[in-house]
């Protein structure tokens, strides 16, 4: 094992552990402001890498432009999920099964959409800041991981003062902590709840933008980021956005640290197996208690 | 004086550093009703949850039968004859009455997964005897008529007599209520004083766990947790001359 | 100002109030007394619009409340401290406070009954803590900044559900001063209260509530006689 | 047993001998299919319906059965029992093992949980091609030969398939109908409430897991045998998510439901590719609506229709 080797590791850890991050972030939004966990948080992501892709190739939008639709799709999206199925099925006091079949059902739904509306191939986005790469000991990493870093940190940091620095952001952290409290200080804790959908899509869709110049999107991404976000929001503490940024950072990390020199499809068997462990030994995830504020 | 049947030495428990139990000690007699009352946050639902086994208290013993709990789980417990029922009634809502019941016999029978799922002569044998004692329970306490209905559309009154019910077929020495009477109007906390009575002649333990001064007068003993200590013992009528169980009460 | 009529509400199967009617007039200081379990929770669900009355009205100043979202309710001049505080725990001081303010600001507009300022110069101690999350805070504390959050939407009726339990005698003291100080602003009080003392420290009469109905209301000037009466005590103590 | 269910029995026996014959051999086909998901299906629904647990591994037995029986068959030269017996076995020790911790989690981290040991298991089997052949797979597996009778048709294999769904529907209906039955429902309910009546939940948790990993290990032997080709696509974490969709469907705590649902799971996609590509979506909708609107299944469903329609029947004449 060389130094380049692992250092080519970390650099594929960190930029997958971003995507993750966000995608987890999302998940962790939304199950901290509506105890739903979205079992089509991947979903997010196709829909704002697919509609960045559109409007990019078909109508000719300017990249940023593309990129800001992108994210407002995944946005879009969600809050169409509170309203449309959410809303109902909350008042009917659903049961946790019957939301993550819903949110299953819907996640089957979105990718059969992509598969017949946009078809069966992948599709790739320009790399942001060009095709240029970076070389450290022969560990090469290309420019638009570093944006993809960049920008993933960005996402974090804005999410910690969105919540601590807005009206908006507080009351739909009251509105997660308690309820009845919130309502009684005259938070409409229902609308909090379809906040939380649109910022859950729009952290989703930004994963997926960020991710696809470097693997591509096609229908069947979805399912396998749902599984990573939440295996990285679990790490984090589930309730935490924060914590799932840092949850989804470790997971990138360890996974492509595990798989140095043996075939990369175990990647997902150790990112998996680590989920399953850290739920049954630190149901808290790995910050604990500690890393519940803050979110 | 014959060894009591549950007692407890010395018990004390806190949660993040704030001692919720301090140093409680009681008796409850074989055949007796004890009764527990306190104002909100004494530290009664707490000390039933050490008895029953949900919580493991952090100083002091808990004896049942003469032999420490310890470490014994709610099932261990509950085989051992002690039983509890839940302040909001717990009852199987997509069951129906009968088999509600029913659940509450399975622990006198024994069979194994495979008997059960091959049908065996001794799986069925044992399923008519749960389903025989359970038919007497129903009868016994006025269930007969419901006993088909699911337990979901049952009132607060009849959910509070099957869960009950659902107690004594598995033959209790020790039943546990806790806050039996919320939820109840008048004439269905007098039924439920009648059944507490005539349980109790049959040869059932009581502690009973309670806000409502009127049920407290089936109890022999009462006792008053105030801050996590008791305060104050007695029989009903002492309880309430008790110049500092009005001062915690009333505030006066 | 307040006015419930029949009102009966519940969980579920489970029905806790039956037929339940009271007053409370403008500036006028009422509580409602009872044992645990007599209901007195659940009213106060009903009426600052966290549970759904199945049956009766509730009036707040001419305007039919009865099915008013809780969220809603600052906009009629009601504020409620719920039983244990319900604060924002991981949330500072500072935080729990500024979403009380937004939303009294929204309104009353540039009408505010209680400014910031005064609010803060009402708790010393919620002054100096700020910065911290309020689940450091101690329990009197909390309590403070649970009544600061109230005053902060702007309301004329506040409603207060067992603010003294689990506090030390001392600190109870501090509360009850701080209420005086609001009544005589001419705030009005609905006072939820297991302890009769102190209720009729500061209140000018009230109902007994037992089993999820009134069962005795005390008048103007009964209060100290009631204390003694044997009705109380049967109430309380069966 | 009634007298009025008698001629329905009778005729139900009847339609069933028949149809292998009388539908198109694509639909024969699909009605194996339906026998197969069946199995599978029962093992969820007793999970799903009577003990609260949704299972999203079903995948990994169906996968463990299908390559114990290509395995053995093909590399090993074994007679086809072997493989049932090797997966069923195989299949149960490590249900027991995975299932005592990962169903001490609930709720949402039970299901997801699941779901990532799905992921994992269909990971190892595409990486371990020494044994399952990889996405190349296993082919020439032999039909299946009962005592002489050779299963090398549809119409054939159909009896053997629902003779076997048929006789695990009976075990599971013996499982539900008794003590232990009485226990999973009573947990499903009020898990705190059993736990005060005695019942080791955690016990029966585990139980009922190793039963619903030996349907499914039978139902991967079936289709092995059907399909005589088996690779890692059938055996992915979609197809675990199918299978739940089974009791979903059809109604979980309804034994005749988990047949709705498979006929559901089976037939709808292929009635819908009619329609082309959109089928997929159409299919991912009713799955939404079947959860938005009917919380219990279509079985279920069923059933609340036809009580309102009795009551006003009833209204009517009293």
């Amino acid at each position: 094992m060389t130094l380049s080797l692992v250092l080519q590791a970390i650099f594929a850890g960190v930029t997958n552990g971003i995507v993750y991050a966000l995608v987890g972030m999302g998940l962790s939004a939304i199950f901290k402001g509506s105890r739903v966990i979205n079992a089509m948080q991947g979903e997010f992501a196709v829909i704002g890498a697919m509609t960045t892709v559109l409007l990019l190739t078909r109508t000719g939008w300017p990249y940023p432009a593309a990129i800001a639709g992108g994210a407002v799709a995944g946005a879009l999206v969600g809050a169409f999920i509170e309203v449309a199925f959410v809303r109902y099925m909350a008042r009917k006091n659903a049961s946790e099964d019957s939301f993550l079949l819903l949110t299953i059902g819907l996640a089957l739904t979105l990718s059969a959409s992509v598969l017949f509306f946009i078809g069966r191939d992948g599709h790739l986005l320009p790399p942001l800041g060009g095709e240029g790469v970076l070389i450290i000991l022969d560990a090469v990493i290309q420019f638009h991981a570093l944006w993809l870093i960049a920008i993933g940190i960005g996402a974090t940091l804005a999410l910690r003062a969105f919540y601590h620095r807005t009206t908006i952001g507080l009351s739909m952290m009251a509105a997660s902590i308690d309820a009845d409290g919130a309502a009684t200080t005259g938070i409409n804790v229902g609308r909090m709840r379809t906040f939380t959908f649109v910022l859950g899509g729009l952290l989703g869709a930004l994963g997926g933008i960020l991710v696809t110049p470097l693997i591509g999107v096609d229908y069947q991404l979805g399912l396998n980021l749902t599984l990573k976000g939440f295996a990285a929001a679990v790490l984090g503490g589930l309730t935490n956005p924060l914590g799932a940024a840092v949850g989804g950072l470790t997971l990138g990390l360890v996974e492509s640290l595990a798989i140095i020199g043996i075939s990369s499809s175990y990647k997902d068997v150790v990112a998996f197996s680590v989920l399953i462990i850290i739920m049954i030994l630190m149901p808290q995830g790995i910050l604990g208690r500690a890393g519940r504020r803050g979110g | 004086m014959a060894e009591p049947l549950l007692a407890l030495r010395e018990v004390g428990h806190s949660f993040g550093g704030l001692s919720v139990l301090r140093s409680v000690t009681f008796d409850v007699p074989e055949g007796g009703i004890i009764g527990l009352i306190g104002p909100n946050g004494s530290g009664k639902t707490t000390l039933f949850n050490i008895v029953t086994g949900y919580i493991r208290p952090l100083a002091g013993t808990v004896t049942y039968r003469g032999a420490a709990l310890g470490r014994d789980t709610i099932q261990q417990r509950g085989l051992n004859g002690l039983v509890r029922t839940f302040q909001t009634p717990q009852v199987f809502e997509q069951m129906t009455v009968l088999e509600n019941v029913m659940v509450g016999c399975t622990k006198l029978t024994r069979t194994t997964m495979l008997q059960d799922l091959l049908r065996t002569p001794a799986s069925r044998g044992q399923m008519r005897e749960i389903r025989e004692r359970a038919e007497a329970g129903c009868e016994r306490f006025g269930l007969t008529a419901l006993r088909d209905l699911p337990a979901a559309s049952l009132t607060a009154g009849q959910r509070r007599i099957l869960e009950i019910a659902r107690a004594v077929v598995g033959e209790p020495r020790l039943l546990l209520l806790d806050e039996p009477s919320s939820g109840l109007n008048v004439q269905e906390i007098d039924d439920l004083r009648d059944w507490i009575v005539r349980l109790n002649e049959e040869g059932i333990t009581v502690l009973l766990v309670s806000h409502d001064m009127g049920l407290m007068t089936v109890a022999r003993t009462v006792h008053t947790l105030y801050f996590g200590e008791i305060i104050a013992s007695g029989d009903m009528a002492a309880i309430q001359r008790d110049p500092r169980v009005r001062e915690v009460y009333l505030g006066v | 100002m307040l006015e419930v009529t029949s009102v009966s509400a519940g969980y579920g199967a489970l029905t806790v109030l039956r037929d339940v009617s009271l007053k409370v007039g403008d500036g006028e200081a009422v509580a409602l007394v009872g044992a645990n379990g007599a209901g007195k929770t659940t009213l106060v669900r009903t009426v600052c619009g966290l549970l759904r009355a199945r049956g009766g009205r509730i009036v707040k100043n001419g305007t039919d409340i009865t099915a008013t979202p809780a969220h809603d309710l600052a906009q009629h001049g009601l504020a409620v401290v719920l039983e244990n505080r319900r604060l924002f725990g991981e949330l500072s001081v500072r935080e729990n406070l500024i979403l009380a303010e937004t939303v009294g600001r929204k309104a009353r507009g540039a009408d505010m009954r209680f400014s910031w300022d005064e609010v803060t110069a009402l708790f010393p101690v919620v002054k100096e803590r700020l910065a911290s999350p309020v689940e450091l805070l101690s329990g009197g504390q909390q309590q403070m900044v649970a009544i600061a959050r109230a005053l902060l939407l702007q309301p004329d009726l506040l409603i207060m559900d067992e603010p003294s339990t689990g506090l030390a005698p001392k600190v109870v003291k501090d509360i009850l001063l701080v209420i005086k100080a609001l009544r005589e602003r001419g705030m009005g009080l609905l006072l939820i209260e297991q302890n009769v003392g102190i209720a009729s420290e500061i209140t000018d009469r009230a109902y007994v509530m037992s089993v999820g109905s009134i069962v005795h209301e005390i008048g103007p000037g009964e209060w100290q006689s009631f204390l003694t009466d044997e009705r109380l005590v049967k109430a309380y103590l069966g | 047993m009634k007298p009025r269910t008698l001629p329905w029995l009778a005729l139900g026996l009847v339609v069933w001998a028949a149809l292998p014959f009388i539908v198109p051999r694509y639909m024969a086909d699909l009605l194996v299919f339906t026998g197969i998901y069946t199995v599978a299906g029962l093992g969820i629904g007793l999970l799903l319906g009577h003990c609260g647990i949704v299972n999203l591994a079903q995948a990994t037995f169906y996968g463990l059965g299908a390559y114990a029986s290509a395995y053995c068959t093909v590399m090993m030269g074994l007679p086809s029992i072997v493989g049932f017996i090797v997966g069923a076995v195989i299949s149960m020790v490590l249900a027991y093992v995975i299932g005592r911790p990962i169903l001490r989690l609930t709720g949402y981290f039970l299901a997801l949980g699941t779901l990532a040991l799905s992921a994992i298991a269909s990971a190892l089997f595409f990486e371990w091609d020494w044994l399952t052949g990889g996405t190349l797979g296993i082919g020439g597996i032999p039909k299946l030969d009962v005592f002489g009778f050779l299963l090398d048709r549809p119409s054939r294999y159909y009896f053997f398939v629902w003779i076997v769904a048929f006789a695990c529907m009976a075990v599971a209906h013996n499982l539900v109908d008794s003590r232990t039955g009485l226990m999973l429902r009573s947990m499903r309910d009020s898990s705190t409430a059993a736990a005060a009546l005695s019942i080791d939940l955690q016990a029966l948790r585990t139980k009922v897991f190793v039963v619903c990993a030996l349907f499914g290990s039978l139902a991967g032997s079936l289709f092995a045998h059907h399909v005589s080709f088996v690779s890692t696509q059938s055996f992915t974490v979609d197809r675990s998510i199918s299978f739940l969709l089974i009791p979903v469907i059809g109604g979980a705590t309804s034994i005749p439901g988990i047949v709705v649902g498979a006929l559901f799971v089976t037939f709808l996609p292929e009635l819908l590719s009619k329609l082309g590509d959109i089928h997929q979506i159409l299919f991912g909708l009713a799955l939404v609506a079947v959860v938005v609107l009917m919380p219990e299944g279509l079985v279920g469903a069923f059933g609340k229709l036809r009580t309102r329609f009795a009551k006003r029947e009833g209204g009517g004449h009293g």
